[in-house]
């Protein structure tokens, strides 16, 4: 019986892995073409990115030893493990342990194991790439648990399953509304959370030849890619479900994402790049600011648990 | 009243053996620091016995002249434990001058040593408030000689000073006995002590205050202590020790006695008759002498100094405990002093082995625990003692003096705070000697080699230390009824010597 | 109860055979570990209850001296001696300076606190494993940095101890007895008369515990005194001596429990928000500060105390939660920072250096280390299904159930600034390139091996089966009178808002990896190459004569953050610090002038005292 | 086995990321080709930085020597299946230049070079046509330089290493310079 049901969970996660991959590649290529569009050009075909990933996968590619590979792995796979907590519409694969902190955790992880192999390389400019990345993360982390810390408060659960719950029934019941200022502040970490522009001072192209990604190449950038679309999947996935009550059904929810996404893109398409330091800060002033005072609204609000 | 007039010898021995040592130096040099031993170990053996077989509290009556009539000595528990700690610290020091005094007249050192513990043990042991100023003058007279001992020309100045300070306070003493005689007519200490009150308050004040300034001197107490830092360095360094280990504990005792037993008025707390609390004065010269003390330590370079400096503070803290006037307070005095004495002797016993291979700056410290272990270890040990730090003796009389100056409660909240902060100052200069001691390289990794003879004082000193740290009952249980005697001095003192007097 | 006196005489027999034998290094090293095995053996016969008292005829009464064991003090011990076990184990082939002696006292010395019920008998204690452990900093490297920085501590430490005694005897005096227990209940019952009473004794003993814990503004000696350190005994002053304090604070915590019912602030007494304060602001500082050492073991000496304060944050809102989350958040802390600071200790004995920037790629050197270390760092950023996840997780959950946003959100900050610096400490120890002058480093002896295996399988056993420890945290905490939180079997950790499944989260972590490594085999081939093989915008290493060291970028790592974290280095405490002692040592040289060497002046003073002595007689008169 | 090679090499056909390798004048032509004039990205085509990533190694422009070896070595660090595109006449025969001491001539006498670029400037149009010629040949399993670098590497090597010999190295006393660094 255990094993039937492994085996069903086992299935609904690669459902679920394989779901969240192609709409976060998807996302990706669609974002190509809004960004061609928006330059004037015609853009490649939206299924560039699985072409693109495909082509990855079948590319020699060069190891630095077994460290390298190690970290590229536990790079993407612990996204993938990650969005197995995660909400999506209706259906979450393990309800009872849809833990936030639980998901941000596992996401860190991720990023711990990305670093590990990245950094394995020994080339200084994926460790400059990989110290941007750092820093920016210790901004935009910042007002993000704000914002999730006054969501628990507010809700007073830790579970996504039941943030969803309680924002249903209607538009007027969802978190976007009641704590416009909490999604404003995590509209512009998401920005920062997915280094699209002004926050992409990783992997600055131009600059330090790409950053953590300078060494990859074949299937570990492959890996990459993997990890970025599974983590836009998720974060926006996140958002969703904490602002925008989650979705009746997967179309709608993956039209959700879609909004977020969309207007991550549209800045992206029209700001420079800060600097390192310019965007840890900002992360600190303005976002931060807006997550502090939702977080004081809904203490006000929402008085003193009794424990 | 009990006698046992056999203690006479206590007082009588070793003066007798001092004068008579220069005939013993005509045979053997080396006998007469035999002889040296040899009374000290009788000096000891028989005050252990004393105490043991708990002899105490007993008078010696000379001729039959019951006091107040005659001249008495009076050993009680005080005196008891104080002699026991003498002789032992005097006796461990003339094993290391079995080593130690090599140079110049050693017959003659053997002779001022001898007379400088006797001495001693008369100014503890004696009933008669101006024979107190006759052994003071026997002490004193000796120590400046011991102390102008040794090649150095610093002796010298050093044995100056204390000779000139010195004289200041027994004039001053003698005027305070004198002032003391006129009102009441009599020099017994116990009869001065019941019939205090009937004085004149304001001459009583003053002969007070003469007393308190002129045996400040003797214990170490600012602003009457500027010879200390000096010819604590200048002497050599059994001396040092003998100075810190056996003089300051004659010149505290002196003064408690007087002050608490003589002047004392008995309460909940001790107080003097007069007009002015003499226990007020000392708790003031006490941490003064404390602050003053540690503080002017910290800054040393010179490690002898450093020492001087600390056994000011020590004394200092030593009399801060005894001012309390609680009887908790008394055995924390007592109880420090012991530590003390023992301690401060030791550190000077092992900064002569070590000054006897290199210098004496805090920098020559470096390294020890790679040239000599043993000193290393034993130096710790009695640093951490003085610190008042566990497992050594020093942690229970610190313990019962924060104690007992918590419980008087009021201004001796504050002294405390400043007392403990002077404490943390001493951490800091014992640690950093500690520290170059364990941390440095030596400057010349040259092993000091420790003959057998300064060896054994040493580390008897450093079992005795960790033996009362771990077994504190050995000092605590004599120590406290010590500080009985001090606190109620009718019952403790004045009846035990003249069981016929009324109090008034 | 012989096995009680036993945890004191085991270790303090072990301790004088060790520093008799101390010129044999190995046996001095095998009674070490021999005494701490014994020790352990003994603590397993003793159960929550047994008590042994004896009295001490002191200050002129007799004192009632007791050892008892509660289940927080034998949680404490099984953690400090089990720690001590593996310590000890994996320091018999280093080349460590540590004295086992001191260690041993120290043993005795933490085994007698955390089984005290007297205050004099915990102050004995107190005092014996302070001295004990400076003596044993003094032993680190021999130079004048190790002297300073164990003096430090040490004025620190003696500072702190004068403070509890102030507070002992304040407190002593009150009730006339040196029970903890009845002190304690006395303070319950005169709380809500004089609650200023009650603060200042009970801060007075919270200084103490501060200073040992490292807590803000107290945390000033541990870079200093982590860093000179022998380099063995530096896991046993992170791990289990700052733990001391925690256990101190435990002990006057309850306290609080009186207060639960008047106003405080967000319904917490204002005390336990001060202390959340505290705890937070420490977890920050240590955070912050952390950026941007290069010295390995100053980095996680500011990384230890910065956990600390999540402790403290935790204990102090002394409800279940908080409190489950602080002991449990002690344990994890214990263990992922044992892993950290052993194999930094292993790092550094086949190293020779500490400074990091000169590190690097060691990976290829110390594989298994390098892997400990990494298991050792997921745990301590709190990544599951790693021990540390679990802690964190609760203490997050703990303030927020309080509405304590700010401090939950500083102390976020914390966990994410924590990630960065030991990222940073990974990156610059073990990734990178490897210098050619670690081209002989060879992989630790076997016996470390065997205890680095042991701590990444306690990581991720205890990560995965955290009941195994919540279990006794709940009788713990039941034991404070407090309502433990449920328990639903042995990989659950049942927080405030939610409950995690761990067993769960495993599973699918392995079986995603399981996935991850598929692709991995399946996708194209790749071809390995060495790391001088590297992209270096085409230019040939050999021409520009690159070294290894040339292109490992890990000095100055965090360089561009410099100006935004400017603000909190300006804040010095230490140099307040330094400024008070330089201000006494100013003082005294000016006091010293009084004794010139002259003695005239000599005269002058004395008659100059008897003349002020007679004017006051005079005025009384 | 063939289909999933034809599969493969279609994708690879799709998805082509470049690294160009710009040594002068020819750098001028390549930004009309990428943005909107020309936008090179709708053929899967996007510029990379490192040669780890990148499939093609466009090479624009005259190579002298000292820049020739380190075309070699970034193309040796490139990773299979990976495409030379020799952009301009200079690559070719080496235009301008044909007669410099220190300029090559041909560039496929050392690496394999899959579609030569002909013109002095070539237009964008003419590099998208060798673009669209080059995913005709990787989809058709025709571009197979990398195979014969791989194959013939001994001839390579040795007309390699007969013009690289004339180089000194970059730094004559490196001790000097890297100390200074």
């Amino acid at each position: 019986m255990v094993i039937v049901e492994f085996l069903i969970k086992l299935s609904q996660g690669f459902g679920i892995g394989a779901l969240a991959l192609a709409t976060g590649l998807l996302f990706g290529g669609i974002a190509r073409k809004i960004m061609a569009r928006i330059q004037r050009r015609y853009g490649p075909p939206f299924t560039q990115n699985f072409m693109d990933l495909f082509k990855l996968l079948s590319k020699g590619s060069v190891s630095h030893g077994w460290a390298f590979d190690l970290g590229l792995v536990a790079g993407f796979v612990p996204m993938l493990a990650a969005l197995m907590f995660l909400p999506i519409g209706p259906f979450t694969l393990f309800p009872s342990d849809s833990s936030l902190i639980m998901i941000v955790y596992l996401m860190m992880m991720a990023y711990l194991g990305m670093a590990m192999g990245v950094l394995a390389s020994g080339n200084p400019n994926s460790a400059i790439g990989m110290s941007r990345a750092l820093m920016l993360m210790a901004g935009y982390e910042v007002p993000f648990a704000a914002v999730i810390f006054s969501i628990y408060f507010f809700s007073k659960t830790g579970y996504l399953t039941q943030i969803v719950a309680m924002q249903s029934g209607g538009f007027m019941n969802w978190n976007i509304v009641k704590m416009p200022l909490g999604f404003l502040a995590v509209e512009i970490v998401l920005q920062g959370m997915l280094g699209e522009k002004p926050f992409d001072q990783a992997i600055a192209p131009a600059e330090i030849a790409s950053g953590p990604m300078v060494e990859l190449g074949g299937k570990y950038l492959g890996f990459g890619m993997i990890q970025h679309s599974v983590a836009l999947f998720l974060e926006t996935g996140i958002i969703v479900d904490l602002f925008l009550g989650g979705a009746p059904n997967f179309w709608i929810f993956i039209a959700k994402q879609f909004v977020l996404y969309f207007v991550v893109v549209l800045v992206d398409a029209i700001l420079p790049r800060l600097r390192v330091h310019e965007a840890t800060s900002f992360f600190w002033k303005l976002p931060l600011f807006l997550g502090i005072l939702q977080a004081v609204i809904v203490i006000i609000q929402g008085g003193v648990l009794n424990v | 009243m009990k006698t046992y007039n056999f203690a006479a010898l206590l007082v009588g021995v070793p003066l007798l053996m001092a004068f008579s040592i220069p005939l013993f130096g005509f045979i053997s040099k080396q006998l007469a620091k035999w002889i040296t031993v040899l009374t000290l170990t009788f000096e000891f053996l028989f005050s252990l016995y004393i105490l043991l077989w708990h002899v105490y509290p007993f008078n010696v009556i000379m001729g039959n002249w019951v006091p107040p009539f005659g001249e008495n000595l009076y050993i009680g528990s005080l005196a008891t434990i104080l002699i026991v700690v003498i002789s032992f610290v005097g006796l461990m020091i003339s094993i290391y001058n079995l080593w130690s005094a090599k140079y110049g007249d050693v017959v003659h050192f053997a002779l001022l040593f001898l007379m400088f513990v006797g001495g001693s043990i008369g100014l503890i042991s004696t009933g008669d408030i101006f024979n107190v100023f006759i052994f003071m003058e026997i002490t004193g007279i000796s120590s400046y000689a011991l102390a102008a001992y040794g090649p150095e020309r610093r002796a010298l100045g050093g044995a100056f000073k204390y000779l000139v300070i010195s004289s200041i306070g027994s004039t001053l003493y003698l005027f305070g006995v004198l002032l003391i005689y006129t009102q009441l007519g009599t020099l017994n200490i116990a009869e001065i002590a019941a019939r205090i009150s009937q004085t004149t308050p304001g001459l009583l004040t003053f002969a007070g205050i003469l007393l308190v300034a002129g045996l400040a001197v003797e214990a170490e107490l600012f602003p009457f202590n500027g010879w200390v830092p000096d010819t604590y360095t200048g002497a050599i360094n059994p001396v040092s020790a003998t100075l810190s280990g056996i003089g300051s504990v004659g010149g505290v005792y002196v003064l408690i006695r007087i002050v608490m037993t003589v002047f004392g008025k008995n309460g909940n707390f001790v107080s003097t008759y007069g007009n002015l609390d003499l226990m007020t004065l000392i708790a003031i010269l006490g941490t003064a002498t404390v602050v003053i003390g540690e503080l002017s330590a910290l800054v040393q370079t010179n490690i002898k100094k450093m020492l001087a400096y600390s056994s000011m503070a020590q004394m200092g803290l030593v009399a801060m405990a005894f001012s309390i006037g609680s009887r908790l307070g008394a055995y924390a005095g007592i109880f420090q002093l012991i530590n003390h004495s023992i301690a401060k002797a030791m550190l000077f016993l092992i900064l002569g082995v070590i000054v006897s291979f290199g210098g004496e700056r805090v920098e020559d410290m470096k390294g020890l625990w790679y040239k000599s272990p043993f000193l290393a270890v034993t130096f710790t040990i009695g640093a951490l003692s003085l610190l008042g730090l566990p497992l050594f003796g020093g942690f229970w009389s610190k313990f019962a003096l924060v104690d007992a100056s918590f419980q008087r409660g009021g201004w001796y909240d504050f002294i405390m705070a400043i007392v403990l902060f002077a404490s943390v100052v001493e951490a800091f200069y014992y640690l950093k000697v500690v520290g170059y001691i364990f941390t440095s390289k030596p400057a010349v990794s040259e092993k000091i080699k420790v003959e057998i003879s300064p060896a054994i004082p040493i580390a008897a000193f450093a079992i005795l230390i960790i033996a009362i740290g771990i077994f504190p009952q050995i000092v605590s249980g004599i120590s406290y009824s010590a500080a009985h005697e001090l606190t109620d001095k009718m019952s403790g003192y004045v009846l035990n010597v003249i069981p016929t007097i009324v109090g008034h | 109860m012989s096995s009680l006196l036993a945890l004191l005489l085991v270790p303090v027999t072990g301790s004088i055979v060790a520093a008799i034998i101390q010129r044999y290094r190995l046996a001095e090293r095998l009674v070490s570990f021999s005494t701490f095995v014994v020790t352990l053996l003994f603590l397993i016969d003793i159960r929550v209850g047994d008590a042994f008292t004896w009295s001490l005829g002191f200050l002129g009464k007799n004192i009632e001296m007791g050892l008892q064991i509660t289940p927080l003090s034998i949680f404490m011990l099984y953690m400090t001696i089990a720690f001590g076990v593996l310590l000890t184990f994996f320091d018999l082939t280093e080349r460590s300076k540590m004295k086992s002696f001191l260690l041993l006292l120290t043993l005795a010395a933490s085994n007698w606190i955390f089984m005290a019920t007297d205050f004099l008998s915990f102050f004995f204690a107190w005092e014996l494993m302070g001295w004990a452990s400076i003596l044993a900093i003094f032993g680190g490297r021999r130079t004048a940095e190790s002297r300073h920085g164990a003096l430090y501590y040490a004025m620190m430490s003696i500072g702190g101890s004068y403070s509890m005694l102030i507070g002992i005897f304040l407190l002593s005096n009150l009730t006339g007895s040196f029970s903890i227990q009845q002190n304690v209940s006395y303070l319950v019952s005169i709380m809500t008369v004089h609650p200023w009473w009650v603060l200042g004794i009970v801060s007075m003993f919270f200084v103490a515990f501060m200073v040992k814990s490292g807590i803000f503004p107290f945390h000033t000696w541990v870079p200093y005194t982590y860093g000179e350190s022998p380099d063995g005994f530096v896991p046993y002053l992170s791990s289990v001596m700052s733990k001391y304090g925690i256990y101190g604070f435990l002990i006057f915590l309850p306290l609080t429990l009186s207060l639960r019912n008047v106003p405080g602030v967000l319904g917490l007494p204002w005390p336990n928000y001060t202390l959340v304060w505290f705890g937070s602001i420490t977890a920050v500082v240590g955070s912050v500060l952390a950026f941007m050492q290069d010295d390995v073991k100053k980095l996680f000496a500011y990384s230890s105390f910065s956990n600390l304060g999540f402790i403290l944050a935790a204990i102090a809102l002394f409800t279940p939660i908080g409190l489950t989350a602080g002991l449990f958040h002690a344990f994890n802390h214990l263990l992922f920072n044992g892993a950290i600071f052993i194999t930094v200790v292993a790092v550094i004995s086949k190293v020779g250096i500490t400074r990091m920037s000169e590190m690097g790629g060691l990976w290829q050197k110390m594989p298994l280390t390098f892997l400990t270390f990494f298991v050792g760092i997921a745990s301590a950023a709190g990544i599951p299904p790693f021990a540390g996840f679990g802690s964190k997780w609760m203490i997050f959950q703990a303030m927020i159930s309080h509405g304590l946003i700010f401090a939950t959100v500083l102390l976020f900050f914390a966990s994410i600034a924590s990630f960065l610096y030991l990222m940073r400490a990974f990156h610059a120890i073990f990734l990178g390139q490897l210098s050619h002058k670690y081209d002989n480093v060879k992989e630790i002896s076997a016996i470390g091996k065997i205890t680095e295996v042991f701590l990444i399988g306690a990581l991720i056993f205890f990560g995965i089966f955290p009941g195994f420890i919540l279990d006794p945290i709940n009788s713990i905490v039941g034991s404070f009178g407090l309502k433990p939180l449920p328990t639903s079997g042995y990989e659950y950790i049942n927080g405030f808002f939610s409950s995690v499944n761990m067993v769960s989260i495993f599973i699918v972590v392995i079986v995603a990896f399981i996935f991850g490594f598929l692709l991995f085999a399946v996708s194209a081939k790749h071809k390995k190459v060495p790391q001088e093989d590297n992209y270096t915008a085409g230019q040939i290493p050999k021409d520009w004569n690159l070294t290894p060291e040339m292109y490992q970028f890990s000095y100055d790592f965090y360089e561009p953050m410099d100006k935004e974290i400017a603000p909190f280095l300006k804040i010095k405490i230490d140099g307040f610090f330094k400024g008070f002692g330089d201000s006494v040592e100013y003082l005294g040289s000016s006091i010293k002038e009084i004794f010139t060497g002259n003695v005239q002046i000599y005269t002058y003073l004395a008659i100059g005292g008897l003349v002020i002595f007679v004017i006051a007689g005079w005025i009384v008169w | 086995m063939s289909e999933w090679t034809e599969i493969v090499d279609y994708f690879r056909g799709r998805s082509m990321w470049m690294l160009h390798y710009c040594t002068g004048c020819g750098a001028i032509e390549l930004p009309p080709t990428m943005t909107s004039r020309w936008d090179m990205e709708r053929f899967g085509i996007t510029p990379m930085a490192t040669p780890r990533q990148a499939d093609i190694l466009l090479i624009t422009g005259y190579l002298a020597i000292k820049t020739l070896k380190r075309v070699i070595y970034t193309y040796e660090q490139m990773q299979p299946p990976k495409w030379v595109l020799g952009f301009g006449s200079c690559t070719i025969n080496g235009g301008i230049y044909w007669d410099s001491y220190n300029v090559i001539e041909r560039l496929d006498k050392y690496i394999p070079v899959d579609i030569y670029i002909a013109g002095c400037m070539p237009r964008p149009e003419a590099i998208l046509d060798s673009f669209v010629k080059l995913k005709e040949m990787v989809q058709n399993g025709e571009a197979k330089g990398y195979e014969k670098y791989v194959k013939n590497y001994e001839w390579y090597k040795a007309n390699q290493d007969k013009v690289l010999k004339r180089t000194k190295p970059v730094l004559e006393r490196i001790e000097k310079v890297t100390k200074i660094g």
